[in-house]
């Protein structure tokens, strides 16, 4: 923070601040999902192409509606479907990697070629676009604010709440880490590993559904490129945050760190000019390097 | 004089074209800002869309442009954001990939995708005497590459109708994707006239392709863009590369160059200006070849 | 005397706790020297010391009258000095073979495997066991797991072998040959250092004792001068009255029915009965079967099963979770792999099987915390604090405390596979009370134990299981060592009394 | 095998039957290379680009030898250059992961970003070429055949038979194996972690470098895209094979399995003309999960 407001003094003005807390609410919430199926041991490759395909069906859906229906009605039937395709395919992933036992890497890596290219087909190779109209009806979601702060941050800032809640000071939280600790300890002391699994995918189809239903409203739009890549970032920021990969531990409030900190290198880098934009990508890496260097030091 | 702002947003370098835009993004901003001393120009990449939104909300926020010059990633996503800036009184230039809502850019500068398949299309349908089977390696699932590919199928469609298409699979416009694609097409057909690869990255790989199955029944391969490497190979005389056709990246120059004028002098910027993909051959190559350009 | 190893004024510190506090004891060379103590007392605590696994905090380590000084166990070992572990430390993905070599390989450039092979088949044997070196250790049972630890410290060349509970999970059987064997080992000339809470066989292999207490040295003495029951009284400290209490009386009431159950390839066609009041014990020699019988019943393993019956009523258990609403739980014996998470604290260990009355519906710390104080209170669990991970609590006290988790579901039923392992004599005591207490409130427990004396003294019934069948019961009346172990290795069988 | 011939009866040819195992190749080089990395319980995510900066790096030394030399001797000193790379950036990760203690996810994502960044810079994003005369030369290294073999395909070979007899005939491969097994145990039996480690990442480099030495003369060129998105089928390949992601246990001819299903679902794709293309992804989505269910059941 200190490193970036020397870079650039426009970095701590509240508009910039706010603009890089809204662009880490995709990131974000889709992460705080990925804390989830991380801890529990699984991983979760296809968040992007699953946001690129909810995006792709959610548009076509209110689009089909057409202005039969208001447009207050369509936006919410569109939410709703998007939150449905999104707990569907964590409900498809958690069932075949229970049931299968195949690794949770084989199974998303294998859809996430799936819904992207559903969406190509979807879309015939170009992108959906939100009718006119329902664009602007919708796009206060992402535009708008509330009490001065713009509704991706507080849509965030809930789903952090609610997901540090339902980790740490629930029962389905404290199985999800004895899941992710030792398995099979867990299934002998009656928590039912398989469903404790499938919940954790459902719950990162709905995060990044939900995610989804910010970002439409932002670009009006989802083409076969949208989301690209947003899976590494997700793990990222939450191993950033000082989860482990390999499950049993971990905290929602390091991955909001992680994300906000993935978008803030990426801001400071827009605001200065001082490397070739060529390297722009080695310094996010060294930055990434060296705070989870740091990260490391205050864990131990 | 009073100061002035130029923002450019433009598609980070991950293939041959978009090095080409990047370059001469940064050869132009050089040229303006020493021509027109109370400029400033600012050039940033984005790796996808939605970055591309973010930065040019930056771009606004912080460095306060005046005016945007951007070549989007994409056109959809752009729309809205672009719309943004032009609320706020940015005088916004759209390179090469037209908005959804035309209303949301103040002058637009393109190529032309359509162009560049109908011009590839008869120059295929010349060539082969009208008759013939080809194949067609697309590019990434855009929008761009559906304009080309609809624009060459039209013209194929209406004029030369005894020219088959035998296959079309994307090749990604990359050099690995286009030599993969090509091999499985020589697999498959025992008899090519002639190959549409679109693009001059991809034509890469599939000249290595037939190199390396030697193949002697393809008449030619036809790219697009103009790479110099491309370009050099035609105006040698090459075998398989007889012709290419221009996608230039210049064209961000052209708009940088058109942009800074108009603020500069007040000179009135057309609202729509397209630079026509043109067909080089031997005789014309010489004027297209930019040997320091890295595209 | 000249000492093969020798302790002098050993601290050891864990962050604010000192649990040694100025040991100084030698081991007499060429002898067998038992240490005994109480659970925690810090006995795994010194080995690990002098097998170059741990550094003390202070004091100095002796070997063969030079001051030594380990970085490592290699360090160790290479002056002969080999630590059996209590806790397993082996490889689960690698073979039997694979583990006994780890570190030391035959073969040049290339792997020698057959020969691997070979000499761990011939370690193992020379245990009596017959175990094929190829198989994975994840697929073995803790009894061939700890077999396998303990070929892996013989295949070394110690000249000072240091066991820890070596035969906490073994049966008479196995014991003897290891017995056997260190015996002839003592002949040969190597010095072992033997821990074990089973002071029957102390007394009949060592030659020395030391007591360990709450982190220091008690007495030292030749273990023909002590009986089995002044070493308790020594450990604990008081007078220990006797270890099992009275056997009490069974009721009429069934509490668990279960009719013909087979798991395929380890139990095949059991059917017993258990009723409220009774504590049945299954007694069999190491890979009868005991254990899988029991997975299968919970639903952990493949199985067919004619009919459950729980207080009457005919159940399905499907999952732990299925026989936990049933009233009835099980405490596993691998308390590492199946029973505690080793890197929790011992707060959600504990509460992990009921967490439903600590949430309301957010979970209650404070709440856990309390019940927390109040097992470590009722089980006798010690720690120095209560904010460590389970993998910090000395052996006994893990033990203790996978027993509280499964009596916090306050079941009918309750199974307890092998529930003493690794427990000092004044806490196997308390657990044998408690174990009365709850026969005597009406439920049923069942003892699946590989320690006899444990099975005889304890339960109103037993039930004797050889390669996966029931082939003996013996009511309170029949009960003796001889009986059981002739059923056991198959030298007698009998038609089974209808229990139903 | 048998559905791909069905398919197409080209597919049986020899000529495809070559084309498919050359292009394996270079996945499955690095793939097995990721075998050890992930049987010891890391990862390595930036082999995309560390094959693209290998290539590129090569390419421009190579250039710069110029004629002084004889062409034999400049190829053979550029690909010296490659290997002493791929080592280095082995040894680099390897280093960072176990003196740094940091997860080698984190530190391979960031060098993912780094040495794609360095390549752009060196090419300005735009290509880098080898001069035309040595790639003639050069050429025989991946047109070539010994045999009736492609040359590809022999050094496919050899590597993934070393890369066997390395890890079930070797000292070190048994210790890669216990150290993903169990990390304690591993140290508890004396054995160098932290080396072994090291080790893996440095043949992962070395793998990577020699799928780029067969690489480059292919096209005889290096630019931002090479390489992109190999990690991903790197890894699948050797989870495809029956690796367990966790680390532990694992089969270099598992991973060769691996990488040639891989490349036979494309090239069966390209084959045939069945679906539409918008689904090509979806359908190679569909068989990676099925034969990851099939394999599974082959284990137990
Ligand atoms: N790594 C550690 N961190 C903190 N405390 C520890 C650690 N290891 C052991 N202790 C503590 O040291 C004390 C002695 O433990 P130790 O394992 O030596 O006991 P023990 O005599 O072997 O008991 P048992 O008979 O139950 O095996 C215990 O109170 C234990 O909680
Ligand atoms: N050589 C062998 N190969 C494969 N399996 C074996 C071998 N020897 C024994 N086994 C199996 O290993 C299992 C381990 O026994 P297990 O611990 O389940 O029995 P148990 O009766 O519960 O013994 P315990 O007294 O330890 O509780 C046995 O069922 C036996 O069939
Ligand atoms: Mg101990
Ligand atoms: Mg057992």
């Amino acid at each position: 923070m200190v490193v970036a407001t020397l870079l650039n003094h426009d970095f701590l003005t509240i508009s910039n601040l706010s603009n890089v807390l809204t662009r880490a609410a995709f990131i974000g919430i889709i992460a705080v999902g990925a804390t989830f199926v991380i801890i529990s041991g699984g991983i979760d490759l296809s968040v992007g192409s699953m946001a690129a395909l909810i995006a792709g069906s959610m548009i076509l859906v209110m689009n089909a509606l057409g202005p039969s229906l208001g447009s207050v009605a369509i936006i919410a039937i569109g939410m709703l479907c998007a939150l449905a395709i999104g707990a569907a395919a964590g409900l498809l992933h958690g069932t075949v990697i229970t049931r299968g036992r195949i690794e949770p890497f084989i199974v998303t890596l294998g859809t996430l070629g799936i819904f992207r290219s559903v969406l190509t087909y979807l879309s015939q190779g170009g992108s959906i676009s939100l009718n006119n109209d329902l664009s602007d009806a919708y796009s206060p979601v992402f535009y708008g604010q509330l009490l001065g702060i713009p509704i991706p941050i507080l849509v965030f800032a809930a789903v952090a709440l609610l997901g540090g809640l339902i980790l740490n000071r629930t029962r389905y939280g404290r199985y999800v880490q004895a899941t992710g600790s030792n398995e099979q300890v867990a299934r002998y002391a009656a928590v039912n590993v398989a469903q404790v699994k499938v919940v954790t995918y459902v719950i990162q189809g709905l995060c990044v559904a939900l995610a989804t239903l910010l970002y439409v409203p932002r670009l009006g739009s989802a083409s076969p490129s949208t989301g690209l890549l947003w899976e590494l970032e997700a793990i990222a920021a939450v191993i950033i945050g000082g989860t482990a990969l390999k499950g049993g531990a971990g905290r929602i409030w390091g991955t909001v760190v992680g994300a906000i900190l993935l978008v803030t290198i990426e801001n400071v880098l827009n605001l200065t000019s001082i490397i070739s934009v060529y390297l722009n990508a080695a310094v996010q890496g060294v930055v990434i390097i060296i705070v989870a260097f740091m990260q490391r030091g205050k864990r131990t | 004089q009073t100061k002035q702002v130029m923002g450019v947003s433009i598609p980070s370098a991950d293939h041959g074209w978009t090095a080409g835009i990047v370059y001469w993004a940064n050869q132009t901003k050089a040229e303006l800002e020493k021509m027109y001393p109370g400029l400033t120009v600012i050039v940033k990449t984005a790796k996808d869309a939605n970055e591309q939104a973010n930065q040019i909300q930056d771009l606004s926020a912080v460095n306060k442009i005046n005016s945007l010059v951007i070549l989007p990633q994409e056109s959809a996503p752009l729309t809205r954001p672009v719309g943004n800036l032009q609320k706020k009184g940015v005088f916004t230039v759209v390179v090469d990939r037209a908005l959804t809502d035309p209303t949301a850019q103040s002058a637009y500068v393109a190529g032309d995708n359509p162009g560049l398949g109908k011009v590839s299309a008869e120059y295929v349908g010349k060539t082969l005497g009208g008759k013939g089977n080809i194949v067609v390696l697309r590019g990434i699932a855009t929008v761009i590459d559906n304009q080309r590919v609809d624009g060459f199928e039209g013209v194929l469609k209406s004029k030369y109708p005894d020219i088959k298409i035998l296959d079309k699979q994307y090749a990604n416009w990359n050099r690995d994707d286009g030599f993969k694609v090509m091999q499985d097409y020589l697999t498959r057909f025992p008899k090519i006239d002639a190959v549409w690869a679109q693009d001059d990255d991809i034509a890469v790989g599939v000249l290595k392709a037939i190199q390396q199955a030697g193949r002697s029944d393809i008449k030619f391969v036809l790219g697009g863009a103009g790479m110099k490497e491309m370009v050099k190979k035609v105006q040698d005389g090459d075998p398989l590369i007889t012709a290419d056709v221009t996608y230039p990246p210049t064209m961000i120059r052209d708009a940088m160059r058109l942009t800074a004028k108009s603020m500069m002098t007040k000179a009135t910027m057309p609202k729509s200006t397209i630079i026509p993909s043109v067909l080089i051959t031997k005789s014309n190559a010489a004027q297209y070849y930019y040997p320091n350009s890295p595209f | 005397m000249q000492y093969a190893a020798e302790f002098r004024n050993i601290t050891k510190v864990f962050g604010p706790v000192e649990v040694l506090h100025g040991v100084s004891f030698g081991i007499p060379a060429g002898e067998v020297q038992a240490l005994i103590g109480e659970n925690g007392a810090g006995k795994s605590t010194l080995m690990k010391i002098l097998g170059g696994y741990q550094p003390p905090t202070s004091g100095e380590l002796l070997v063969g009258g030079q001051p030594v000084r380990f970085h490592s166990s290699r360090d160790a070992e290479a002056q002969g000095v080999v630590l059996i572990h209590q806790e397993f430390n082996l490889a689960d993905d690698l073979t039997v073979a694979q583990n006994i070599f780890l570190g030391r390989e035959l073969g040049g450039a290339l792997l020698d495997d057959a020969a691997m092979n070979r000499a761990a088949e011939a370690a193992l044997a020379r245990l009596g066991v017959s175990l094929d070196p190829r198989l994975r250790v994840r697929g073995l049972s803790v009894p061939q797991k700890q077999l396998v630890e303990i070929a892996k410290a013989l295949s070394r060349d110690a000249r000072i072998l240091i066991m820890d509970e070596p035969t906490a999970a073994l049966t008479v059987r196995e014991t003897e040959v290891l017995f056997d064997l260190i015996r002839k080992l003592r002949s040969e000339g190597v010095t072992i250092l033997y821990i074990s809470h089973k002071l029957e066989e102390v007394k009949a292999l060592a030659d020395t004792v030391t007591v360990l207490r709450d982190g220091a040295v008690v007495s030292t003495d030749p273990a023909s001068a002590l009986t089995p029951h002044e070493m308790a009284n020594r450990m604990v400290g008081r007078e220990l009255e006797d270890m099992f209490p009275d056997k009490g009386q069974a009721g009429a009431e069934e509490l668990l029915h279960v009719e013909h159950l087979s798991v395929p390839g380890w139990a095949q066609d059991i059917t017993f009965t258990l009723r409220a009041g009774e504590v049945l014990g299954f007694a069999g020699l190491v890979g009868a079967g005991r254990t899988e019988l029991f997975e299968g019943l919970l639903g952990l393993r493949p199985h067919s099963v004619g009919q459950v019956r729980l207080s009457g009523k005919a159940v399905r258990l499907r999952s732990p979770g299925d026989a936990a609403r049933a009233g009835l739980v099980y405490l596993s014996e691998d308390r590492k792999g199946k029973g505690l998470l080793v890197d929790f604290q011992l707060r959600p260990n504990l509460t992990l099987m009921t967490l439903e009355h600590y949430a309301h519906p957010l979970l209650d710390p404070r709440a856990e915390q309390q019940a927390l104080k109040k097992a470590v209170g009722d089980y006798g669990i010690r720690s120095g604090r209560l904010d460590v991970a389970a993998s910090a609590l000395s052996g006994g006290n893990q033990q203790k405390l996978a027993l509280a988790r499964i009596l916090e579901v306050n079941p009918q039923v309750i199974v307890l596979d092998e529930p003493t392992r690794g427990v000092d004599v004044g806490a196997k005591r308390e657990i044998y009370l408690l174990i009365q207490r709850l026969a005597q409130s009406g439920k049923g427990v069942i003892v699946v134990s590989s320690e006899l004396s444990e099975l005889l003294g304890l339960c109103q019934r037993l039930l004797i299981v050889r390669e996966g069948r029931l082939v003996g019961e013996l009511g309170a009346g029949e009960m003796n060592e001889q009986e059981v172990i002739q059923y056991a290795t198959g030298l007698k069988a009998a038609p089974l009394r209808e229990t139903a």
